[in-house]
This record gives structure tokens, C-alpha cells and sequence, in this order.
């Protein structure tokens, strides 16, 4: 594996799992006044697929979209400033933390209603086709999203025109509380039912950084060649609860062995030994990612709390 | 200024606004065929072809994300549904982000795109299908909804939709269709937020909204003859609302009556009315009447159909109520006859 | 084949056949003020299927319901005056060509709106699953209703729920004036589209009720068995307009050939000639069936004419 | 009588209609979770298990046709949904069928689902999950609409709903859910169509919905300190809506403020106002005021979202300027303070 790749990867990793664990502990404090869908946990697929994609390519997100915002380079003071709801958050603090975007790094939005950003990445992908622009959207949503109707007319229509987006589910067992197989047929794959649309879709496992990688490039080259849309199902799993700080194990609608086991196949702990083992980075250079990112973060929330709230009167501005 | 139809009015505003903005493409169910949305579309696609103007799969909510987000970046989508009533299923898109984008995301760009929405009024099409949905669309902020009533302002206020920087909702009347009036010939824009007096009078202010604002001025002649002069107030938007209009003519007149193609309730009317008694009460001589369809769905069987629509007979009834109510002389009118078959 | 059965399968596309080409003669008079989708030349999905349920199952259609409704036993006199807007039609002249209902017959609803009911006989299917009858609920929708989210989210839901309902898509290769391939990926069939929920799915020649019938006799054993949901894929055309009684195959979406076509495989042609074939009946049964069904639609038509309007004091009646 | 907060009186309501009707199922995203929406499903999944309590998966639109089609053949669905912004995917099948549903087939039977929809007011639930959608759905002919401001009107309206026969939204207020108050131990229904005199008053009448109706209770007792009698009314129910309370209170007042949780534009408000405008004319001595949210989406950042909701403070300064306006004697009135911190 390239050095710099395999390197960049683990650190965009660490960067997102600091900031969030960092979050997470702050939470409680009660000053992020907005609700919050960690995703601890699950970075190797935000990493990943936006690893492999053109400082050109744009994103969506639903409403666990820190990871993606950050992995395609969101700005991590306007996301902290965000939760903070600061003038200085990357929606001025109107929009809280399921409605991230920064345009300038190609995160045009995020929604915290399933599935609105699906049929919007696809129109994003319309115009892109319609100019011939070898730009590809990515829309990032879950499992518990497939079962929304505007699943099934995006990838319709997305197959029918053609157009180039990259549908990423990350799925992680779960909608809220409720597991997958209370609510989609056992018998067939989610990959298996985006591919009976007649695109190219692929599973692969979503803690492997380097899997998702590979399988992100091998289907943006699909979209990127003109032949429309491309699946890619993630497996991969939340630790924490499915809104806000805390782990919830105890909450009766899984078990901690479950979680332990998840936890136990960490995308940075597997990053980081193969990594080592490959002779690609050191323990020092881990601690070193490690404090940057930390210090990042840091910085970033004590900019938040300083930063200024937005002023009363410009209460509806910007409505029209 | 020479005349065409609204249809013909809503077909030269989109070809004109395409030729003057290549960012605009049509998408809708049918554009490309032969009837091409009774006509608006075939000029349309005759010149700009299937890449700028085509047709789509059927689902309503995915089309209205896809073109929120091909305004995302750049483009300016024209969305066409043959019923205004499919556009339930456009709800969460249009008033959940299309209408939120701007202000929830607060990066200064928005998502103009502009969804044209026919209510297919008469002819037995029925509870799911004659539907006038502008108080829906018109309770979110974020969004401008236009009622085109003329010709003229079915071109203009298409002109500003597709210029302008708001989501948009344009519900056009199918009865309205063939009505001939002047329109400019070139790019002219009817703002939103403005109404229009479409017949200046004194004695009483009726304000129409979309067809009602045609029927409105057939109502008025009807009063004519019977003596009473009436202002007749064609709102044309619905969000923005032109209040200062509506309050400018109740201080002439002091009486008011609001005819709607939608039911009373949370309708426009309501709006309407509401504006009155807020803003324009000092002005106020009698109680305002609303003359919409009744509580009931729209039934398709022919007299019950001719019922349930307002019409020029029970506008014209309403004002005179209003007028004896107001216990004003109204010099000797008599009574309008159910069988008054005026020279509309 | 068995005698009985094959003479109700051609006797009731006989009489529905009779039923519509009467109304789409009458139609250009204007006394139907009603827009009307005429199912002539798909008879043989709505007969084969209505054939094979038991009169306790239950029947759901869209805005092209004359013949679900008629082969399901909904009274002919009821629908003709319902055209006419009268008060003794089936919906009391206030729903119109596309809202036919005969609870009494089963044909529960009929709905414009395309996938409404769809979501509508899922919901009944469930009911008769928790009180553990033996009924069936069916849903016909066509082609194009298949783009539409509900489409996606129903047979989801059924298959999850396991509920005793059959999907039965007429794809009559048009939505409107647009071709299946504009709308719906080329590469797969909407039969196997639907089998990617899990659920078993059949293609079957809609014009041959034969076939129809054996086919939807196989899935609905499926549903009564307690399996859950089964779909069939019916392939057939219509041959007037969309809406109205014209032919149009001189608007230019389709051609005249196609229609044509289409036309020589009649599927009333194509029974009875198998009928005559295996001797199961003679030429001047044919003869009756039609002199018969004629006579009760004129029947019907008169009595519509005949009836009266519903009163104007009653216009809200109903609403609540 | 014993007392109850908001949440228990939906669970009790919940319980004791399933007790009396087999017939009602209890289907909604995580209603049989440990959170059982905010502990209002978790006694009725306790006591009858999944097969009357159950998960669904998501999808929103054909959840209501699913309720629809269960109805259809007797059953009683109650669906609920922990927000009710997800129900824009429900217009569809709620307002162009279920809505319709009796009249527009004629054959009797009409299909009464409910759908219970929580508003997530406050801390930062942002542009698409704090809104209140009573108006959209209230515009229907067809549905009931309530909003229920107390624990005994969460459970009268319930009860009403699940034991009518009318296709019911109910909007409940999630910052009421900790709210006590008595509440009958039987199932006694509160009628849709009947609004509440939560507090008698003679100087002005604030009509409050939702959470307003609780707002403007506090609100009269900021005014009683300035020496201003105001009565309250709790609308209760949006559809129908109680005219008659409305114009019995005008006719005592005279003056009319209308507090709502959602916008003013075709809102509840504007009906309210529209309604005293039209039929309380000669009683009105003052111009009417609506109390809402301003034109934009809903913000998250604290201080935003606290000047974006009405509360008890603008509602009586809304008075005051009323009372200002009529040029009544506001016997000695001092102007509130925004500083004022009332004994809520
Ligand atoms: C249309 C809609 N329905 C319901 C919800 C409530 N909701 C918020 S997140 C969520 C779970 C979504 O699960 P999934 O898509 O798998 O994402 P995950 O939370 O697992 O990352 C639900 C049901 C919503 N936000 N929007
Ligand atoms: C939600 C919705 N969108 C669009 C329409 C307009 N429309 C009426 S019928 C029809 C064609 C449907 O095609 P299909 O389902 O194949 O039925 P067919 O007419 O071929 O029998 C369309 C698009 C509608 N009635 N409802
Ligand atoms: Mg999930
Ligand atoms: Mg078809």
C-alpha cells in the first residue's frame, strides 16, 4: 500500500475520532444545545470514500454527517462552532449539527430527514452529466434509510439518466433501536437490492479503511466513465447511542457483547496495526497524529466558546 | 400590445427565459410528448430539444430533491406536474428543504427552483384532482407561491421565478388556459409580493385569488348593474402577500370580500381576512365575507360540481350582503336572480 | 381445462369488453363528465385473477379500475351511473370514473392518485393477517405506478409483516405517452425487481387469462399459506388512449403497427378460440355471451340515463 | 381528582381504548422501544405485546396508506410518528385519501385512522424538526385536527379520536409532556369542535393553540399584575374549530389576540382572526393581533430560538398594545418589562 495513502487514512481517522470523542465528553455540559449523532465508530467509511474522491466531487449526508463533513475536508472550527451555535458555525448557527455543509470543500449538505439528500445528490449528479463534468456526488446515508420510497425513485431515476453518483449506505445494523431485520427482508442483501436496479453495487466491510478505499476507487471510476450511478453497502457498527454522548449497551435493544465485539474491531485500532506491522508508520507517529488532531480539536471548541452568538436581529435573515 | 393565450403566455416565458439562462432545463411527466402540458412545453422542447427538456420516471418527492439539487449547483430546474394535487407528495422536499435551504444552511446560496403545479378545475376531475393548493404552500416561509390569473402575469411571474433567487410554486388554472390578453413581448417580470387592481371601484374591494380573481371582474359587472361599483384586487401572490394593496383599497372602500378556489379554513381567504382585521380594521365599515368551496371534497357529478365552485353569481351575492349589512344605501339593488346569465 | 371455468373466463372479458366499447361509444356525447381510462385489450389480467380469489378476498385498483371492478362482481349498473354522475352510482356520483368502489362485492377501493392504493391493500392484508383469516387482498397498479416510492415501501412492508397480499402489476409498457424504457432500467425486469424483496414473483402473458388465472391460482396458495406477499408480472397493452375512448396511435409515441399487433392478439380472440378448439363451447355460445352482455350494458345505460342527479343540499354530505 | 403529566394521560387514553376495542393497533418507528415515545407506548406494549404494538419499518407514506387499508376493514390504527415534520411524506395518503375517503367513495364507511404527531419544540430541533403543522393538515376537509394544551385534553381528544369516526391528526406538544393535571380516570372524550375557557377574563380574549394555550394562561397572569383582565381560550381542536367560543368571548371583550406555535401566513391564526373579522365584526373594538413565529425556518442557536417562538412575554405586550390601540383605559397599565421572570 502507498505510504502516504495508507498514512493519510489512519489520520483523517484519528482526526474524526478525536474530535467526536471530544464532543461527545463535552456534551453534557449542556452548551452544544442541539441534538447529536456521534459517529464513533464508524470513520473508515467516511475516510475512505472520500479519500478516493477529486477535490471537485461534492458529498450529502443525512443526520450522522460529522464524519463526512470532516473526511472531505469540512472545516472542523465551523463544525464545533456549529454545535456551539456560533455566527461562526458553518451554518451561522442556524442549522445545528444534522445540517452541516461547506460548499468551499465540496459539502454541499447534510439533512436530518432520511433520505431527502439521496434525490438531491442525484441532481447534483443530473447537472454534472448535463455539462459533462467528470465531477461525481456521493450520498452517504443508512441502513434504516433503504427503506424510504425516495430510495427507490433516486436510484431509479439516477440509473435511467445515468448519472454519476455514488450511493455509499452505511449500514449499521440498526434504525434507532430497531435492528435491520425487523425491517427489511432477511432473505436479500440491501447490496443485492440496489443491484436489482441494474447498477454495479458492492459490499465490503466498513471498520476496513483500506477495503472501502479500493472499492470507493474501483466505483467512482464506473460513474467517472460516464455509465451512471454506482452501490456500495458498508457494514460497519455505532458505539454510542443513537442520539447524542452516551453508550446505551444497557438500554435493552442490544447487548454489550455486541458492542465489545464492535468495539473490538475498531477501524483505527485495525488501521493502525496493519500500518505498524506494514512498517508504514510508527508508534510515534500515531501519538503524533494523535496529538495534532487533538489540538485541532482543542483549539477549535475554545474558538467556538469564545466566538460570538448570532445577533437577535438577524433572526429571519436570509429566508428571502 | 398584441394578445395571446395564458397557455401560449406560460410556452413564450419559457422558451424566452431558456434562450436568455442555458442553467434552465424542464423536467416533468409528459413535457416531451405531443400534448406537452397543454402546449406550455412543445416550443420548449421544439428548440431546446430532449437534453433541456425531457421527460421523467413517475415520484413526485425524488424529482423535487433532484432538482433542488441540481440548483444546488447551478442549474435552474422548471418542474411541471399535469395536477397540482400530485405535489402532496412533493411536501417534505419543497417545504422541509427547499424552503429551509437558504436560511438552515446559511451559506448564501439557495435553491431557486420553480415547480409549475395545474389545478385541473371542472369537467368531473374530481376529489383528487381539482384541488387549488396555494394555502399549503403558502404557510412556509422560504417559499414564494404565485396564482397567475391573466396571461400577462402567467408570463411575468414565470419570468421572475426563473430569474429570481426563491424556491417557487406557480399554480396555474387549467380553466384559465385559453383566456386571451395582452403580454409583452419581452423578458418582463411580474415581482412576487405584488397584487394588482384589476378594476378600480369604490364601494367595496373584492380579492381574488387565481381564477377567482377572473371571476372576481364577472362578478363585478354583475354588481354594475346593479349599481354597485366594486374594486376588484387580483392578488397574484400568495407568499409574498401584497398587504399594503389590499389595505390601500379597504381605506377607500372599508368593505371587503375574498373569493378563493381552496376551502376557508387556514385558506388565503383566512389570510385575507386576517389582514383586515390586523391591519386594516380603522378601515373597516361591515364584516368581511369569504366565498370559497365548501367543507366537502370536490365531487365530480355535474351539479354538484357547478355548486361546489365559487362563481361570478355568489360573489356578486356576497358583496351585496356585505353592502346591506353595512346597512349602506345600495341604491336600489335588487336582488341578483340564480338564473342572471350576464354577457361574460 | 375445466368447462365452467373456462366459459366464466371468456363469458366475463366478454362482458367487460361489451361494458367499455359501449361507454367509449357513448363517451364523445358528453353526458360522462368524468376523465375515463378504458382497460380494452387488458381484460384477461383483471378476469384471470378475479377468477381465482374467493368472494371474501378483497380487490384494490388505480385511475384504470373499470375492469378490476367488473371482474371482481361490482355491479355493472352501479358503475355506468356512476359515469354518468348520477345518484345510484356506485359512489353516489361524487367519485367518478377513477374512485370506483362495491365493498359488497369486495372491490374496496380505486384510487387516481398512482401507488396510493398499493400502500392501501398492504394495510388490509394486515388486518386479515392479525385476526388469522384466509383472505387475500389484492392490489393492481400498472407499470408506471412501479416508480413510485409507495411501490418500494409497500412490498417492503409486506414482506417484513408477512402480510396475505398480491401485487399484480399490468405492465402495459406505457405511463401515459411514455415508454417503460424512458422510466425504468432496461437491464432488469420489473418481475425481478420485485423478487429482489424477497417474495415470489411471476411473469406471465397478460393477454392469455388462462395463464393469468393458473398463475395467480400459484400465488395465492403463497399468500393463504401465511408466506406473506407474491407478486405476478402481467404483460398486455392498451389499445385506446390514455384517458378518453380514442385510438391515438396516430399521436406519435406509439405506432400503428405496435397497435396492431397487439390488436390481432386479442385476448378475447385468442379464448375463444381455444375455447372452440377444445370444444368447450360452440360459436352461438359466444353468440349469447356477447347478445347477453350487450343487453346488459344498454340495460345499465338506460337506467344511468334515467336516474337522477344527486341533490345539490347533499353536496357536502359525508365529509364529516 | 388524581393528577396526571401530558405523557401519562396519552398512555392512559392509549390503554384504556385498547382494553375497550380489540380492534385498535398501536404501529409507529420505536413504539415499542425502551423509550416507547416518551414513555407514552411503553404500558400499552407492556400489556399487549407485539401483536397490537409494533415497530414499522421506515417509510412514512405507506405507513398511512397501511393504517388506511386496516381501517378499511375495521381495524383501528393508531400511528404515531416521534415527530411530526416526518408527516409531510404522509400528505398524500392523509390528505388526498384518507381525507376523502367517506365522500369521495359514498359508501358509508369512512376510514378513522389516527395519527398521533409530537412537535419538537425547543433545544435546538432546528428548521425541520420543530414545526407545527396543524395548519397544513387543518386546511382538509375530512380530518379532525386537535391540539391538545392539557393532560386531560391529551387523553379527552385521544379518546374522541379513537372512538369516532373521522380520519385524526393529533399534534402534541413536546414541552408539555411533563405538565401535570387532572385528569379523569374514565374514558371520558373531549369532542373534536370544542375549544376550552381555561381562564374567564373581560378587558381581552387570547385565543392560544398548541402550546400557546398554555403560554397565554401565563401570559393573562403577566397582564393581571399590569391590571388587565384577559380571558383564555385553549382551541383545543383546529377541525373543526369552535367559532362559537371565539365570538361568545368577542362579544364580552371585544379584543382578540390569537397565539399560535406556527406561522402566521394561512395559519390557525389568520383563521381565528378571519373568523372575527367575519362573524364577530360589531362585537371587535380593536384592531386583532396574531402572535407567531416570525417569516424564517426554525434556528438552532439558543438565542435565536428563544426570540423565534412566541411566549408569555410578547403575547402580553400583544395585549397591552391592543388595549393601547382601542385607547381603552388600561387602568394605570405600566409597559411590561422584557427583564419580567413571572412565578411559572
Ligand atoms: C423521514 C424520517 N423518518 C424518521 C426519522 C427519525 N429518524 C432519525 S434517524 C433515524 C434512524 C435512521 O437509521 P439509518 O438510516 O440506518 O441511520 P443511522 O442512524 O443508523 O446512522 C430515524 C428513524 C427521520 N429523521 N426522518
Ligand atoms: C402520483 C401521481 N403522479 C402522476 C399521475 C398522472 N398519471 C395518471 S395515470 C399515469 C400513468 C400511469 O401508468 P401506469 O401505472 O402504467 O398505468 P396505466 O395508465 O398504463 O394503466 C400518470 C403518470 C398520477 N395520477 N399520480
Ligand atoms: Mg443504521
Ligand atoms: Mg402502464
Amino acid at each position: 500500500m502507498d505510504r502516504e495513502l495508507g498514512r493519510r487514512l489512519l489520520g483523517d481517522m484519528i482526526r474524526i475520532r478525536r474530535a467526536e470523542e471530544t464532543l461527545a465528553d463535552l456534551y453534557p455540559a449542556q452548551e452544544m444545545r442541539t441534538p447529536t449523532h456521534f459517529s464513533i465508530g464508524q470513520e473508515a467509511v467516511a475516510v475512505g470514500v472520500c479519500a478516493a474522491l477529486h477535490r471537485t466531487d461534492v458529498i450529502y449526508s443525512g443526520h450522522r454527517c460529522h464524519a463526512h463533513y470532516l473526511a472531505k475536508g469540512g472545516s472542523l472550527d465551523a463544525m464545533v462552532a456549529e454545535l456551539y451555535g456560533k455566527e461562526t458555525g458553518c451554518a451561522r448557527g442556524r442549522g445545528g449539527s444534522v445540517h452541516l455543509s461547506d460548499p468551499a470543500a465540496g459539502v454541499l449538505a447534510s439533512s436530518a430527514i432520511l433520505g431527502q439528500t439521496m434525490a438531491v445528490a442525484v441532481g447534483t449528479a443530473l447537472a454534472f452529466a448535463m455539462d459533462g463534468l467528470p465531477r461525481v456526488a456521493v450520498s452517504f446515508f443508512g441502513d434504516g434509510t433503504v427503506e424510504e420510497g425516495i430510495f427507490h425513485e433516486a436510484l431509479n431515476f439516477a440509473v435511467v439518466k445515468k448519472v454519476p453518483v455514488l450511493f455509499v449506505c452505511e449500514n449499521n445494523g440498526y434504525s434507532t433501536h430497531t435492528r435491520l431485520d425487523v425491517r427489511q427482508p432477511a432473505s436479500v442483501t440491501i447490496r443485492a437490492r440496489a443491484a436489482s436496479y441494474g447498477l454495479p453495487a458492492q459490499a465490503v466491510d466498513g471498520n476496513d479503511v483500506f477495503a472501502v478505499y479500493d472499492t470507493a476507487q474501483t466505483a467512482l471510476t464506473h460513474c467517472r466513465s460516464g455509465a451512471g450511478p454506482a452501490f456500495i453497502e458498508c457494514a460497519t457498527y455505532r458505539w454510542r447511542e443513537h442520539v447524542g454522548p452516551l453508550w446505551d449497551h444497557d438500554k435493552g435493544y442490544r447487548t454489550k457483547a455486541e458492542v465489545d465485539d464492535w468495539v473490538a474491531r475498531c477501524p483505527i485500532k485495525s488501521a493502525t496495526a496493519r500500518l505498524l506491522r506494514e512498517g508504514l508508520c510508527t508508534p510515534a507517529d500515531v501519538d503524533a497524529m494523535t496529538r495534532a488532531s487533538q489540538a485541532a480539536v482543542n483549539h477549535a471548541v475554545a474558538a467556538a466558546k469564545a466566538a460570538p452568538f448570532p445577533a437577535v436581529e438577524d433572526l429571519t435573515l436570509g429566508t428571502y | 400590445m398584441r394578445r395571446l393565450t395564458y397557455g401560449q403566455a406560460i410556452s413564450e416565458a419559457t422558451v424566452q427565459c431558456m434562450e436568455a439562462d442555458p442553467s434552465i432545463f424542464v423536467a416533468g411527466i409528459g413535457v416531451d410528448d405531443f400534448k406537452g402540458i397543454f402546449g406550455t412545453t412543445l416550443e420548449a422542447h421544439r428548440r431546446f430539444g430532449d437534453k433541456r427538456v425531457f421527460d421523467i420516471p413517475n415520484g413526485e418527492n425524488a424529482m423535487t430533491g433532484i432538482a433542488i439539487g441540481a440548483a444546488a449547483v447551478g442549474k435552474r430546474p422548471l418542474v411541471v406536474h399535469p395536477r397540482n394535487d400530485f405535489m402532496f407528495l412533493c411536501m417534505d422536499q419543497l417545504a422541509n428543504l427547499a424552503a429551509k435551504w437558504r436560511y438552515m444552511f446559511a451559506n448564501g446560496t439557495g435553491v431557486p427552483i420553480v415547480l409549475r403545479g395545474i389545478v385541473g378545475r371542472g369537467w368531473g376531475q374530481g376529489a383528487t384532482h381539482s384541488q387549488s393548493l396555494q394555502a399549503m404552500f403558502a404557510h412556509f416561509p422560504g417559499l414564494h407561491v404565485g396564482t397567475p390569473a391573466t396571461p400577462a402575469d402567467a408570463k411575468g411571474l414565470l419570468v421572475s421565478a426563473l430569474t429570481g433567487t426563491a424556491p417557487v410554486v406557480l399554480l396555474e388554472n387549467r380553466a384559465l388556459y385559453e383566456l386571451e390578453g395582452e403580454v409583452p413581448e419581452g423578458l418582463e417580470a411580474v415581482p412576487f409580493g405584488k397584487g394588482a387592481v384589476t378594476r378600480p371601484g369604490t364601494d367595496i374591494t373584492i380579492v381574488g385569488v387565481s381564477l377567482m380573481a377572473y371571476e372576481a371582474l364577472r362578478a363585478a359587472r354583475i354588481l354594475a348593474d346593479q349599481g354597485v361599483d366594486a374594486e376588484v384586487i387580483d392578488l397574484r401572490s400568495v407568499r409574498p402577500l401584497d398587504e399594503e394593496l389590499v389595505l390601500t383599497s379597504l381605506r377607500k372602500t372599508g368593505r371587503l370580500v375574498v373569493a378563493d378556489t381552496s376551502w376557508a379554513l387556514c385558506g388565503v381567504s383566512a389570510e385575507v381576512a386576517a389582514i383586515a382585521a390586523e391591519k386594516g380594521f380603522v378601515s373597516l365599515k361591515a364584516p368581511v365575507r369569504r366565498v370559497t368551496p365548501p367543507d366537502s371534497p370536490a365531487p365530480v357529478s355535474k351539479p354538484l360540481e357547478d355548486a361546489f365552485h365559487p362563481n361570478p353569481m355568489t360573489i356578486a351575492r356576497a358583496c351585496l350582503d356585505v353592502l346591506k349589512a353595512a346597512g349602506a344605501s345600495t341604491k336600489g339593488v335588487a336582488d341578483v336572480q340564480a338564473t342572471f346569465a350576464g354577457p361574460y
